[in-house]
């Protein structure tokens, strides 16, 4: 089944979009901002708002309604998430399998200054009602906070002899994260220390699949939840030299 | 919710200035009923037909009600009322009232053939019947409904109020549905463009309409079907809200009440102003049209927003406040409660002006204090929004601060794209999220705050209430048709012997007689004087 | 040159997006919006909110980088608009060489009821502080209101004589602006009266180009100012029949 | 615009109240003054000889005034004074500051070569010589600015605060001057990430950043003039914000006032719990900083909104209220006047809770009638901001009105896209729309009304006043320092023998000389007790 955009009707296609040009408000401008709606496959597209913003830049908003279509069948989704593992079981069968405590060391990395997303995942508080970290009786958690540079993280982690790293990144200017994290996984895997551990990051702009890219075990973007976090790294501990 | 208006008033206004309004209000509202009290029209005629239950319509879609009553008036018996010329048929003929009405339209009975009927007791004796048969019929389907309703949370005030518009009723369940999980507590189902200019109800299920969905029995049952479903999925209730104005005013409250509506949108005086539509008609037809919702507890809202969308916001703010007191001793005299009356206002000043804020904040509590028994229906800013749909959440934002602060109970929410198009689905998502921030984090706000005496806010309210009394003097004087004809409202002109619907007014004739007069409510006390 | 949007660097193509599919929200949909997105010629599309509507409907923002451009120097932008004729030239050059009154005729046909916008022009209030028509002696206007039928109206521009035809249409929904604009002209032209009036249109989402296609000589858009249609009305007055 | 808080205060809060939290202020803030008034730092010494206009960098880029007092301090004669080690050389070399400077750190010049400069008076004489000259010289350049400044007009409060943070100086200066000619009254140019944990000023005009654009003198003086420049197109000043916050915190201050800037975030307690710098280290440095400041008339504005963004802010508000009065007395302490103190505070509470908005107000009411002489920088909603833009814009109109009706001096505006970017041009605009449309439309809100004394907004003030004075009790009892090392902000422990920069700092000698501690202001009055 094909689809597009709804605004009231099916198929319709209506969509907003809007943006700024550098040149000035007129006539020129207009057109400019009209021949790229066409040319993204906004048919009919009308100019609802337009506004000079000084120095030779001008605002548009538009609509207009999309010729492209999805086929929806073709559309693969990843096979279903594995099922949660809760707060009791995780602590329960990584301490059957280790009858030790893990330890968890977490860190914002680089001259990144932003703690309340690894304190969210960490701290006993957690977010949004849901525990963190800290409160799982098998979880031992070394939060070193923020703007620590990767070559003392991977000290700490060989000085703690960390099981899982938990790495945060939240600026993204001129993709800084990406230049971080690499540089971390390749200190790690220099210092042989890669296949020791379960290496993790996390921030607002990053998923999964980035961090599948980057080298890492796993990785989570806005409003992850601490219990998800734990659930992942109990199965991969669980996984691990079986 | 701390209601700081349901007292004194937070503006705490004059007595005496309040006390003149009112008093002016009620002279005018009894100057008007005087002069309609006599008359009747084919659209009160075709309502009471549809009282006794009496529907559908013929190949070309004309209703059998039309062309039963067009039948009485060329025959010269509408002046004793279809109801009695109905009752004759069935007593001739033996059949039921919907056949009687068929087999008159069809023309397989000529009622000239028929005596023309003197006011003979025994044919009012079996009107009675079907009245009352009629009557007690909607009492207890009315029952149902309550308690049907009392099995669900009535939601919290202020109520929010969307529109859905598409012109297809099926889209409208759609987006009337979304509308209701995503929070929206009263659905309202936008006509199809000059609705108000026909002097019928369409008929059946459609799904081809200009700016709005055409009013239909069929399609309120539909959006009353599935509101009923949404509720029972939220456990909140989910108010129904289409006009009951235009031709065929009367009509409408009758499906209204039929149907199940909860709030209809009715006002003579937009159909005058707005639609061209006769004084004396459109008048007559609100009478008996608010009787009928009185009836079935079904709450008016008022369209002075239109008037004050029309003219300059600022400047003939107290006509709207003029024709809100008109309206309110209007709709008492038909018998809604306070409770029932619903009366218009909206955010429309030039939102450009310095201070205008102020302003709008002290036309909303001006209506609050003068009103503190009915409920209010604020809509959003409009005619200022423009394609800018940034600014207008903005806009709308500083709406619905007002709202709260001043106390609202009906809150119609404006939209992003109100400068564009009727609503999208995302737009009623986005318009409901910016009202329920303000319903959730400032629910305490309206009780917090004592305005100074001293306040731009206060002066600017007995401004308002000022001209209108003044304003209120002159209708008074003149006459209310006599001040339509002279162009009192948006300097628009509308003289009683001109405009749409004037032959459709007859005086009723001595034999004249229509049980549902004396069936229906009229006359409620005014319980803020209480 | 080319050249593509902005957001804080020269051509970054920086761009927004809004809009809602008939799907309810999850895996699937997400990747369809992206998916519309790359089709529209959007880079590193990222969905920057969404947010499930009930019924089966979900809405999506997106922000990403716009990969289409346009070589300005191709777009050409047509002759400069003649200047502004004031106030005072247009009445007494209109004067001189009519000298007579001209009558226009205005309306808002067919079932629209917006008056608004027609007033502002005709008025004598008129719009935005500039005056309306009313105010210019030269012209006598003839303000028919509302939901005039095209007959009707037809009827008027002959009884009054009509030199000038203003027709106002705001609502636009299934295009009845269209079917209206249209059907006027038609039984004008049948009335062998088209030659004799000059014929404006206008209303918040007409322009000039859609008002010539439809056979009117001039049409007005959103913030329209009565100054500007009077200065037209004149400068068409004055090449007439010259 | 009618100042309602300027009076008693609208929240009227218990006097003894608030004279205990002054009290404790004072006391806490003089505790902090005996701790430092022996100690300077390598960043004290480094500002004070760019005070005399020493200036630019070796080929790398390391700044003179660095490696002249790394020479000092490697040659133990830092605790004399860097001036007076400086003087001694002009006097030796008969070379002027500049050249001197640059001769011993080129290493051209062997400082042990110097007999250890004694206290001679004849020294003194040449060092207060420098000092007065370099002076008197701000002090003209200083006067030239303010007639230039008094040639135009200085916009009306609030003051509207808007970010550029490209990480390019010329991409900034394009965006600055589109703000500004769309209405913004004040230009923030946010620093490249860290730039607090560079102990040097960065040399150079500069083009690349991270999530802002490097603070460096040239930077300075392009912007500066850029915006002198729309100023003169607009007619009203436009005022330069930058950071004077990290290691470099002293130097930053001199660079503020030579190159003119109008308004410098400055606060110590920011560095200690963010950016882990040693309390001693930077509690000194913002002492001289200050009083530099002050000579030049430069607004601070604190950074309490980085704590509430970091903790609850409804459980925690009353930590940011006790920052505010303990950096309000630091401020006195440093010779800024009350009208020059701008304290930070933030519409930061999660929206989402019930009644979060009559909370907003409170705070934002207790902030003004603590402080009724200070500019207060009100900041907007960051946190709780998703990647839903059109919400975005809703909260930053509820924080703007409150803005209006809390009558804030500088409202630093919330963008629609701040939880995704450093902002795009168009979204300043959509900002400054938003504000401007309250500024106009509510300019006279705030003087209306009178809270209830009952009112749930006065209870929650007078709440966080009194959780504050208790937290003010325990601070002053354990000591500022010792405070910050148990963790009593954000619960992030600072230890004053730990942390970035320690080693920089030193106990002055009895030899210790340098003039400009006498000629720059201290110790300001309190007017607000007056
Ligand atoms: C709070 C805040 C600050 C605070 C930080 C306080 C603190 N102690 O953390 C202060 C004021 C100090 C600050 C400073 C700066 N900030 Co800031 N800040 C924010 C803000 C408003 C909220 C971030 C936040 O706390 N979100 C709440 C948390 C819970 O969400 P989260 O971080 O996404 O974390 C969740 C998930 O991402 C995930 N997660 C996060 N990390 C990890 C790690 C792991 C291992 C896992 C599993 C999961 C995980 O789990 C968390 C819970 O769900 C954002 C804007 C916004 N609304 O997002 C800007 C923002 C992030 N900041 C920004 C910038 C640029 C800065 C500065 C660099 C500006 C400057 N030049 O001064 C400074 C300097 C600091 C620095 N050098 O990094 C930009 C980043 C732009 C970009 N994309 O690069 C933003 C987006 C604002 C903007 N639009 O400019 N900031
Ligand atoms: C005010 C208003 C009303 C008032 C009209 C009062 C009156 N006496 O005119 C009332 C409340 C009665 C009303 C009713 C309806 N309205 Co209405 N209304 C508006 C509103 C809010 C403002 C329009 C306005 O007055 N703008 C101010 C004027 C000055 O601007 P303007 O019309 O663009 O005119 C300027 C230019 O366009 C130009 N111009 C206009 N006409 C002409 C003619 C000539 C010759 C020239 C030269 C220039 C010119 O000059 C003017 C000055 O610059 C708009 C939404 C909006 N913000 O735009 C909706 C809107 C136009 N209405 C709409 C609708 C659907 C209706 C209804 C049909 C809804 C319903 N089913 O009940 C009803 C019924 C009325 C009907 N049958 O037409 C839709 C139209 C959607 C569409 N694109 O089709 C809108 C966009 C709202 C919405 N989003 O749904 N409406
Ligand atoms: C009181 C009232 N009646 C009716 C309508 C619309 O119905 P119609 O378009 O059929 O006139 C409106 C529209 O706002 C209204 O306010
Ligand atoms: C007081 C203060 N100083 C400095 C900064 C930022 O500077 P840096 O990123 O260099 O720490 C901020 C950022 O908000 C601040 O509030």
């Amino acid at each position: 089944m094909f689809i597009k955009p709804y605004g009231d009707t099916l198929n319709d296609g209506a969509i907003q979009i809007s943006f700024s040009l550098a040149i000035p408000l007129g006539e020129k401008s207009k057109k400019v901002s009209l021949e790229l709606a066409l040319k993204m496959g906004i048919a009919n597209p009308k100019i609802t708002f337009s506004q000079d913003l000084g120095e030779d830049f001008s605002f548009f908003i538009i609509y207009g309604n999309l010729s492209h279509e999805i086929d929806i069948d073709s559309i693969k989704t990843t096979e279903i998430q594995e099922p949660k593992i809760d707060f009791y079981d995780i602590n329960r069968l990584v301490e059957e399998k280790f009858n030790r405590k893990i330890v968890v060391v977490g860190a914002t990395i680089g001259s990144d200054a932003h703690t309340v997303g690894i304190d969210a995942i960490l701290s006993a508080k957690g977010y949004a009602g849901d525990v963190g970290l800290e409160r799982y009786p098998v979880f031992q958690v070394h939060n070193l906070g923020s703007q620590i540079l990767p070559e003392s993280l991977l000290e700490q982690i060989m000085d703690l002899q960390a099981d899982v790293v938990l790495v945060s990144q939240v600026v993204t200017q001129k993709n800084i994260h990406i230049h971080n994290l690499t540089q971390l996984v390749e200190l790690i895997e220099g210092a042989g220390f890669r296949d020791h551990i379960i290496l993790i990051c996390g921030g607002p702009y990053l998923n999964k699949e980035l961090a599948l890219e980057l080298g890492y075990d796993g990785g989570f973007g806005a409003h992850s939840l601490p219990s998800e976090v734990a659930s992942f790294i109990a199965r991969k501990l669980l996984e691990k030299n079986k | 919710m701390n209601n700081s208006s349901k007292d004194s008033g937070i503006l705490n206004l004059p007595r005496d200035l309040i006390d003149e309004a009112r008093y002016l209000g009620k002279s005018i509202a009894s100057e008007v009923h005087n002069k309609i009290k006599d008359l009747s029209t084919l659209s009160i005629e075709r309502a009471s037909l549809r009282m006794l239950g009496i529907r559908s319509a013929n190949q070309e879609g004309t209703p059998w009600v039309n062309i039963f009553t067009e039948k009485c008036l060329s025959a010269n018996l509408i002046e004793n009322g279809a109801l009695m010329i109905l009752a004759q048929v069935c007593k001739i003929t033996g059949k039921d009232p919907q056949q009687s009405t068929e087999l008159v339209s069809e023309g397989k009975i000529n009622l000239n053939d028929l005596i023309k009927v003197s006011n003979s007791e025994e044919i009012k004796m079996l009107c009675n019947e079907f009245a009352t048969k009629a009557y007690e019929n909607l009492k207890s389907k009315k029952k149902e409904r309550v308690n049907f309703i009392n099995t669900l949370s009535s939601g919290t005030k202020p109520y929010l109020y969307i529109i859905v518009a598409t012109g297809n009723i099926y889209e409208d369940v759609k987006q009337a549905k979304s509308a209701a999980l995503l929070g929206a507590d009263i659905i309202a189902v936008i006509r199809t463009t000059a609705q108000s200019l026909l002097d019928y109800i369409p008929h059946g299920v459609t799904t081809e309409g200009f700016g709005g969905t055409a009013a239909t029995q069929e399609n309120f049952a539909v959006m009353r079907e599935a509101l009923d479903e949404v509720s029972q999925k939220t456990g909140r209730y989910i108010r129904l809200v289409n006009y009951c104005s235009g031709l065929a005013m009367p009509e409408i409250a009758t499906l209204g009440l039929i149907e199940g509506l909860d709030i209809m949108v009715n006002d003579a005086i937009y159909g005058i102003l707005f639609r061209d539509i006769n004084s004396l008609r459109t008048l007559t037809d609100q009478e008996f049209s608010r009787r009928v919702l009185s009836f079935g507890d079904i709450i008016i809202v008022t369209g002075e927003d239109n008037l004050i969308k029309t003219v300059d916001a600022r400047e003939m703010a107290h006509t709207v406040t003029t024709s809100q007191i008109i309206n309110y001793y209007l709709a008492l005299k038909s018998g809604l409660k306070p409770s029932l009356i619903g009366l218009g206002h909206a955010f429309e000043m030039d939102p450009s002006e310095d201070d205008s804020f102020l302003r709008e904040l002290a036309q909303a509590w001006l209506v609050r204090d003068l009103f503190p028994k009915s409920p209010i229906k604020y809509m959003p800013p409009t005619r200022y929004i423009t394609g800018n749909i940034f600014r207008a959440m903005v806009l709308n934002a500083a709406f619905n601060l007002i709202g709260m602060l001043t106390d609202q109970e009906i809150l119609l929410l404006g939209m992003p794209t109100e400068a564009l198009h009727t609503p999208y689905i995302q737009d009623r998502f986005l318009s409901l999220e910016n009202a329920l921030y303000f319903k959730n984090a400032a629910s305490s706000l309206s009780g917090e705050f004592i305005l100074k005496e001293s306040s731009l806010i206060r002066k600017r309210a007995i401004e308002v209430l000022t001209n209108s009394v003044n304003l209120l003097k002159v209708i008074n004087e003149r006459g209310l048709f006599n001040a339509l004809a002279e162009g009192t409202f948006a300097s628009i002109k509308r003289p009683d012997n001109m405009g749409r619907g004037l032959d459709g007014v007859f005086v009723k004739g001595s034999s004249y007689y229509n049980p549902f007069l004396s069936l229906l409510p009229d006359n409620a006390s005014d319980e803020t004087e209480v």
